[in-house]
C-alpha cells in the first residue's frame, strides 16, 4: 500500500479511536468517582448515562467563544487546539499491537518524550493570554512543574531503553514479549523506574496529587478559567487525552504492551491502559494536593538523583548480565 | 445594676466601684467608668486581673429625650466586655457613655481583637475610636452614608442604586 | 412548525453557518432540537452560594441527591457553566459582582433564584442593605422557594428549567414581562399579574400557554383557566381593597 | 519544612498594617483578589493578598458582603418573632444561635428554664456540633483537595453523615435546616417516642466512619506536610484577638465555656476538652476531631437520661406582643462550633418594650477572621486556602 495512504489511514483511526476513548473516559471517571463517594454518577441519558459525554459535547458546541477583552486574541484561540494536537500526537507511536501502530519510530522514545515537553507551552499561551490572575499563576506553576518533572520523566524512560537496547516502543515490547514485563524482571530497576514514572507523568498530566496548576479550591480552574465552549472543552479534553496516552506509555514501557496470554494483542493493551487509567483515577479521588514548593523538592530532591540511581543500576544489570550471558 | 446573665466578679466589681468611681446606670447594665479612664481600666483588668480575652463592644445609640430638661442630649453609651480564661471564666464589663459626636480611646493597642468590632461599631453606629490605626467602615462600603444602628436611621432607607 | 428565532439573543458560527447555507437551513429544526437537548442534558452550575441556602446547595452536589445524575455539575468559574444558581441573600455589596458573574458566563445562560431571600428578600427585604430579590437585575428562569429548600426541591427546580430549554426550542415559551422600569434605579419586585390592566390581554393568554406548555395538563382549557383567574382577581377586588 | 530566607522575613513581618511603600521596591507585587465568590472563601469573603511571586506580603480582608442587617432588624420585631430568623446567622449550627438568643432574653425577662428543656437543648447543641465540625471537615477536604479530587469524596462522606443528624433533627423539628425549636423559657418539640433509637443509630453510624476519615485525611502524609507548621495561631495571639473556641485551643489555651462557665445542664456532666499545643491547621483539625468524639460520647450519656418534667417554663406565647416589656442589660454566651457566641440585649425597645432596644451578637468567626492579617503574610496562596478553611469561619455570622 501506498506509504502516505496508510499513514493517512492510520493517523485517522488513531485520531477518532483515541477522542472516542476519551470521551467515554470522562463518563467513566465520572461514574468511577460517583461509586467512590457513594453516589451513582450520571444516569439519566442513554443506559447508565452513557450518552452524557455526548450531550456535554452537544453543549460545548452551542455555546458562546467569548474572547475577554485585553486578552492576546490569537494565543487565545490557538492554544487548546494546540494542547490537543500535541497530546495526541504523542499517540501516533504507541502500538497497540504487533502491527497497530501509527508510525513505528526508531526514535519512539525520544518523540514521546519531545512532544510531552511541548505541551507547556500551549498550557503557558492559554494562561498568559488570557487576562487572568489565577490562568496566570496557574499557568506558571504549570511551566514550573513540568519543567522539572521533564527530567525524573526522562530518567524513568530511559531505564526500559537501557535494558531493551533499543527506543523504538514496539521493539521494548518485543524485547519484553522475550525476556518478561520490565515491571518484574529484571527484579530492581524496572519496577523502580516505573513507580518513578508514575508521579511524573502525573505531574506532567497535572493530576492529583500534582494537580496544582487547576487547583479548583485556590485558582477556581488553573489555564481554563477564561475559557468558554469549545475552548475549554479541548483543554477538557486534552487533559484527559493526556492521562490516557501516559497510561498507554507505561504499559508499553513496563508491562509488556500487547504481550499477554488467551486473547489478542489489542485487548490485552486495552485492558492494562484502562487499568492503569483507572488507577489513576483512584489516586485522584482519594488524595489531596500538594502545594507547589513541595512539589518541586520532591522533584529535585527525590525522584531527579533516584532516577539517576535507577539509570545507573539499569546500565550496571545490562553490562553484567550481557557479561555473565 | 448589673449585667444580667454575666455579673462581673466581686472583685472587678469591687475595683470598678471604688478605683474608678464607677456609677450605676439608670438604665441598666454594667457601671458606667469616665472615658478619661477607660483605657486605664482596661489595662489594669488584663494585666492585673487576667481578664485576658477580648469579649465584645457594644455601642447603642439614644436619641435626645423630647423634653431634655438637664441638658442629656443625644448619647451613646458602649458596653466592653472582657473574658478571663480557663475555669470559672468570668466577664469583666464596664461602660462608658459620650455624646454622640464624641470619641472613645481605642483598645486596640491593648487587644488586637477590639480592631473589628470597633470598626463594626463605627460603621453601625457611628462611634469614634481615637487613635484605631484602621479606621474604616467594616460591614457597609466606603461610600455609605449614615449610621444604620441609630435610632433615626429608618430600616428601609435606600441610599444605594442596588435597592 | 417554524422556530421563533427571537429568544436566541447571541450569533454562534455553526448555527449561523446552517442557517445561510441552502438546503441546511431546513434542517436546523431539528438541529436545533438536538441542541436544545444537549443544553438541557448538561448543565453545568454556577453557584453563588451566599448563605444558608449554599449549604443545601452543597447537600444537591452532595451523595444523597446527586445532582451529578441528570448530568449538572458545579464549576468553580463563570465560564465554563450554564445555569447560575443563586443561593442566599444578596446584599448591595454583593450585588454588583453577582451582575458581573451573570454578565460574564456565555450564552445560553439561565439563572435559578434558590429561597425566598435571592427570590425577594424574604423578611430582611426591606433591610436597608439587602437587595429585594435577584430579578431586580438579573432575568430569572426558575424560582425555588423555599428558607431554605430541600435540596430535592432543587432538583426539582433543574427539572423544571429543562422542561423550559425544551419549550424554547419547540417555541412555545414566550420571554419573560420585563420589570417596569422604575425612578432612580429603585426597583421593588413586583410579580407580573394575571388580569392587570396595565397588560395587553395577549400577553396574559400567552404565558397561560406558555406556563401550560411547561407541564403536562397539556388538555387545560385556556379559556377556562383565564376565566376563573379572572374570577378571582374580581372577588379579591370586591372584597378587600389591594394593599 | 524548613524555611526559605524569603518566607522567613516575611513571616517575622506580619503587621497587619503594613506599609507596602516600606516594602522592597523592587519587589513586583501582585495583587490578587480572592472573593467574593471563589469556591473556597466559605461564602462570600474577600482576600486582598498582596503576593511577591507565589508568597504573601500583605492580606488585606473585607467583610459585609452578607451584611442583613440583623441587629437592626432585631430592633423591629418582637423577641418572639427573632428566634427563627436567628437560625439564619449561623447557619452551619442553628441551635446555638437560637439557644443563645433565647437564654440572653430569659436573662433579661428571669425566667428559669425547667431542667427537661435544658437537658434537651443540652442534647441539640452536642448534635448539632457534630454536624457543624462534620461539614467543616469536608469543607476543609475540599480547600485542600479540590472539587475534582480526593477533596470531594471526603466532602461527601461528610454530607452523608451529616445527613443523618439532619434527618434525626427533622424527626424532632420538622425541619432539616432552620428549627425554630427553641421559646423563651423552653422548648416548642417534646422528644418524639422512639427518637433515642435514631439518635443513637445515627450517632454509631458516624463513629464507626470516624477512623475512615481520619486515614483518608487527618493521618495522610501529604495532609501532614501541607497542614503541619501551617498558619500558627498561638495562644497569645489568639486570646489577643479575642478568638475563642477550636482555635483558642488549638493554641494550648484550656477555655471552653462548657465546662468553664456551664449553661444549659452542663455543669451535670463532665465535659473532656480537647487541646492541641501547635496550634497550626494540623491542631485544629485534630482538636475538632476530638470535639466530634467528644460530642458523640456526651449524647450517648445525655440521650439514655432525659429526664422527666415540664419542657417549658410557661405557657407558649400566642401574639408576640404579649411578651411583657424588660429592661436592662442582658448578655449570655454559648460555646458554639466556633467559640464564644454572645448575645448582648439591651431591653425595652419599640413595640411596647416587647422588643430588644438595641441587640449585638458577639460572633466567633469575626474574631477568627481577624487572624489573617497577622498570620498570612510569609504564606503561599495555597496556604492561605487551608488557613481559611482551618479556621472555620461562617460569613453568615461575621457579616450578620
Amino acid at each position: 500500500m501506498n506509504p502516505w495512504l496508510r499513514g493517512l489511514i492510520y493517523a485517522v483511526v488513531v485520531i477518532n479511536v483515541f477522542l472516542t476513548i476519551t470521551a467515554w473516559s470522562i463518563w467513566f471517571e465520572r461514574k468511577f468517582s460517583g461509586r467512590m463517594q457513594s453516589r451513582l454518577g450520571p444516569t439519566f441519558y442513554g443506559p447508565m448515562g452513557l450518552l452524557q459525554p455526548v450531550v456535554d459535547g452537544i453543549k460545548l458546541i452551542q455555546k458562546e467563544f467569548l474572547i475577554p477583552i485585553n486578552a492576546d486574541r490569537l494565543l487565545f484561540v490557538i492554544a487548546p487546539p494546540l494542547t490537543v494536537v500535541l497530546a495526541l500526537g504523542t499517540a501516533a507511536v504507541v502500538p497497540f499491537g504487533a502491527d497497530i501502530i501509527a508510525a513505528d519510530l526508531d526514535i519512539g522514545v525520544l518523540y514521546l518524550l519531545a512532544l510531552g515537553s511541548l505541551t507547556i507551552i500551549p498550557v503557558w499561551m492559554s494562561g498568559w493570554s488570557s487576562n487572568n490572575k489565577y490562568a496566570m499563576l496557574g499557568a506558571m506553576r504549570a511551566v514550573a512543574q513540568g519543567v522539572s518533572y521533564e527530567i525524573p520523566l526522562v530518567l524513568a524512560s530511559l531505564v526500559p531503553v537501557i535494558l531493551a537496547g533499543s527506543m523504538s516502543l514496539s521493539d521494548i515490547v518485543r524485547f519484553q514479549i522475550k525476556h518478561g514485563w520490565f515491571a518484574f524482571w529484571p527484579p530492581g530497576p524496572g519496577f523502580f523506574a516505573f513507580l518513578f514514572f508514575l508521579p511524573a507523568s502525573l505531574a506532567e498530566a497535572n493530576r492529583i496529587p500534582f494537580d496544582i496548576p487547576e487547583a479548583e479550591s485556590e485558582l477556581i480552574a488553573g489555564v481554563s478559567t477564561e475559557y468558554t465552549g469549545m475552548g475549554f472543552g479541548l483543554l477538557y479534553l486534552a487533559e484527559y487525552l493526556h492521562t490516557l496516552v501516559i497510561s498507554a506509555v507505561a504499559s508499553v514501557l513496563f508491562f509488556g504492551g500487547w504481550d499477554g496470554p488467551f486473547a489478542p494483542g489489542l485487548h490485552w493493551m486495552v485492558l492494562k491502559t484502562l487499568g492503569l487509567f483507572a488507577g489513576i483515577f483512584w489516586v485522584r479521588w482519594s488524595l489531596v494536593r500538594f502545594r507547589s514548593d513541595q512539589l518541586m523538592s520532591i522533584c529535585w530532591r527525590y525522584l531527579v538523583p533516584g532516577g539517576l540511581i535507577l539509570v545507573m543500576s539499569a546500565g550496571l544489570w545490562v553490562h553484567f548480565h550481557r557479561g555473565s550471558g | 445594676m448589673k449585667l444580667l446573665g454575666a455579673e462581673n466578679s466581686e472583685e472587678v466589681q469591687k475595683l470598678l466601684i471604688e478605683q474608678f468611681e464607677a456609677m450605676e446606670n439608670s438604665l441598666g447594665g454594667p457601671p458606667v467608668v469616665a472615658v478619661v479612664r477607660h483605657l486605664e481600666l482596661a489595662k489594669k483588668l488584663r494585666d492585673e486581673y487576667q481578664y485576658r480575652i477580648f469579649g465584645f463592644v457594644v455601642a447603642a445609640h439614644y436619641p435626645a429625650p423630647a423634653k431634655d430638661a438637664n441638658g442629656v442630649g443625644e448619647l451613646i453609651r458602649v458596653s466592653y466586655g472582657l473574658r478571663s480564661v480557663g475555669k470559672g471564666t468570668k466577664l469583666a464589663t464596664w461602660q462608658v457613655c459620650i455624646p454622640v459626636d464624641g470619641a472613645i480611646p481605642t483598645l486596640v493597642p491593648l487587644f488586637a481583637g477590639a480592631d473589628w468590632q470597633e470598626r463594626e461599631q463605627f460603621d453601625l453606629v457611628g462611634v469614634r475610636f481615637d487613635g484605631h490605626p484602621d479606621p474604616r467602615r467594616l460591614m457597609l462600603s466606603e461610600d455609605w452614608q449614615g449610621h444604620p444602628l441609630r435610632k433615626d436611621y429608618a430600616i428601609d432607607t435606600k441610599v444605594h442604586p442596588w435597592r | 412548525m417554524a422556530v421563533d428565532e427571537s429568544y436566541r439573543t447571541y450569533s454562534h458560527p455553526v448555527y449561523d453557518f446552517m442557517m445561510k447555507v441552502p438546503g441546511l437551513d431546513v434542517m436546523t429544526t431539528t438541529v436545533d432540537k438536538l441542541l436544545s437537548f444537549g443544553s438541557e442534558a448538561s448543565l453545568w452550575i454556577f453557584p453563588v452560594a451566599t448563605s444558608c441556602c449554599g449549604i443545601e446547595f452543597m447537600a444537591l452536589a452532595a451523595s444523597r441527591v446527586d445532582a451529578d445524575r441528570m448530568g449538572a455539575i458545579v464549576r468553580g468559574s463563570p465560564r465554563h457553566s450554564d445555569v447560575m444558581i443563586v443561593a442566599g441573600t444578596i446584599t448591595v455589596k454583593m450585588a454588583p459582582r453577582v451582575k458581573k458573574l451573570w454578565d460574564q458566563m456565555p450564552e445560553p445562560k439561565w439563572a435559578i433564584a434558590v429561597g425566598s431571600c435571592a427570590i425577594s428578600g424574604d423578611f430582611y427585604r426591606n433591610i436597608y442593605s439587602v437587595v429585594p430579590g435577584i430579578d431586580t437585575f438579573i432575568p430569572v428562569d426558575v424560582y425555588v422557594p423555599g428558607c431554605p429548600p430541600n435540596p430535592e426541591a432543587m432538583m426539582h427546580g433543574l427539572i423544571r428549567l429543562q422542561e423550559k430549554i425544551r419549550a424554547s426550542a419547540n417555541g412555545r415559551d414566550v420571554n419573560r414581562e420585563a420589570r417596569p422600569e422604575a425612578v432612580h434605579h429603585q426597583r421593588l419586585p413586583r410579580l407580573p399579574i394575571l388580569g392587570d390592566p396595565a397588560r395587553t390581554s395577549e400577553l396574559d393568554r400567552q404565558q397561560v400557554a406558555s406556563a401550560a406548555s411547561l407541564g403536562w395538563w397539556d388538555e387545560l382549557n385556556l379559556e377556562q383557566a383565564l376565566d376563573s383567574v379572572a374570577k378571582d382577581l374580581a372577588d379579591e377586588s370586591e372584597s378587600e381593597p389591594k394593599v | 519544612m524548613e524555611m526559605i530566607p524569603h518566607v522567613a522575613k516575611a513571616r517575622r513581618r506580619a503587621n497587619p498594617y503594613l506599609d507596602l511603600g516600606s516594602y522592597d521596591p523592587e519587589a513586583d507585587l501582585m495583587v490578587l483578589n480572592l472573593g467574593p465568590q471563589h469556591p473556597s472563601t466559605h461564602g462570600v469573603f474577600r482576600l486582598k493578598l498582596y503576593l511577591d511571586g507565589e508568597i504573601i506580603v500583605k492580606v488585606v480582608p473585607f467583610v459585609g458582603y452578607l451584611h442583613r442587617g440583623v441587629e437592626k432588624l432585631c430592633e423591629k420585631l418582637t423577641m418572639v418573632q427573632l428566634i427563627p430568623i436567628f437560625d439564619k446567622n449561623d447557619y452551619v449550627s442553628p441551635m446555638m444561635n437560637e439557644q443563645s438568643l433565647v437564654m440572653a432574653f430569659e436573662a433579661l425577662l428571669g425566667i428559669e428554664v425547667p431542667r427537661r428543656a435544658r437537658y434537651v437543648r443540652t442534647l441539640l447543641a452536642e448534635l448539632q456540633r457534630i454536624a457543624s465540625h462534620l461539614l467543616w471537615l469536608g469543607a476543609f477536604a475540599m480547600d485542600l483537595g479540590g472539587a475534582l479530587g480526593g477533596g470531594s469524596t471526603l466532602f461527601m462522606y461528610c454530607f452523608r453523615e451529616r445527613e443523618l443528624i439532619l434527618d434525626v433533627f427533622e424527626d424532632l423539628t420538622g425541619c432539616r435546616f432552620h428549627y425554630n425549636t427553641h421559646m423563651i423559657g423552653g422548648n416548642r418539640h417534646d422528644v418524639p417516642a422512639g427518637w433515642a433509637t435514631k439518635v443513637h443509630a445515627a450517632i454509631n453510624a458516624i463513629e464507626t466512619r470516624l477512623p475512615e476519615y481520619e486515614t483518608f485525611l487527618i493521618t495522610n502524609d501529604i495532609y501532614i506536610e501541607r497542614t503541619r507548621g501551617v498558619g500558627v495561631v498561638d495562644g497569645q495571639l489568639s486570646m489577643d484577638l479575642g478568638i475563642t473556641g477550636p482555635v483558642l485551643r488549638a493554641g494550648g489555651v484550656d477555655h471552653d465555656l462548657r465546662r468553664d462557665a456551664p449553661y444549659h445542664c452542663y455543669d451535670e456532666i463532665e465535659v473532656r476538652v480537647a487541646t492541641a499545643t501547635a496550634g497550626d491547621c494540623e491542631a485544629r483539625a485534630a482538636v475538632r476531631m476530638a470535639e466530634i468524639r467528644e460530642s458523640i460520647r456526651l449524647v450517648r450519656e445525655l440521650i439514655d437520661n432525659i429526664p422527666e418534667g415540664p419542657l417549658g417554663a410557661r405557657k407558649p406565647i400566642k401574639t408576640p406582643l404579649a411578651e411583657k416589656a424588660a429592661k436592662g442589660h442582658a448578655y449570655a454566651a454559648v460555646e458554639s462550633p466556633r467559640g464564644e457566641l454572645g448575645i448582648y440585649v439591651i431591653g425595652g425597645g419599640d413595640n411596647k418594650g416587647a422588643s430588644p432596644y438595641r441587640l449585638k451578637i458577639r460572633s466567633p468567626s469575626l474574631h477568627v477572621l481577624g487572624c489573617l492579617p497577622y498570620i498570612l503574610p510569609g504564606h503561599s496562596v495555597s496556604d492561605a486556602v487551608a488557613v481559611l478553611g482551618s479556621v472555620d469561619p461562617i460569613m453568615g455570622e461575621v457579616d450578620r
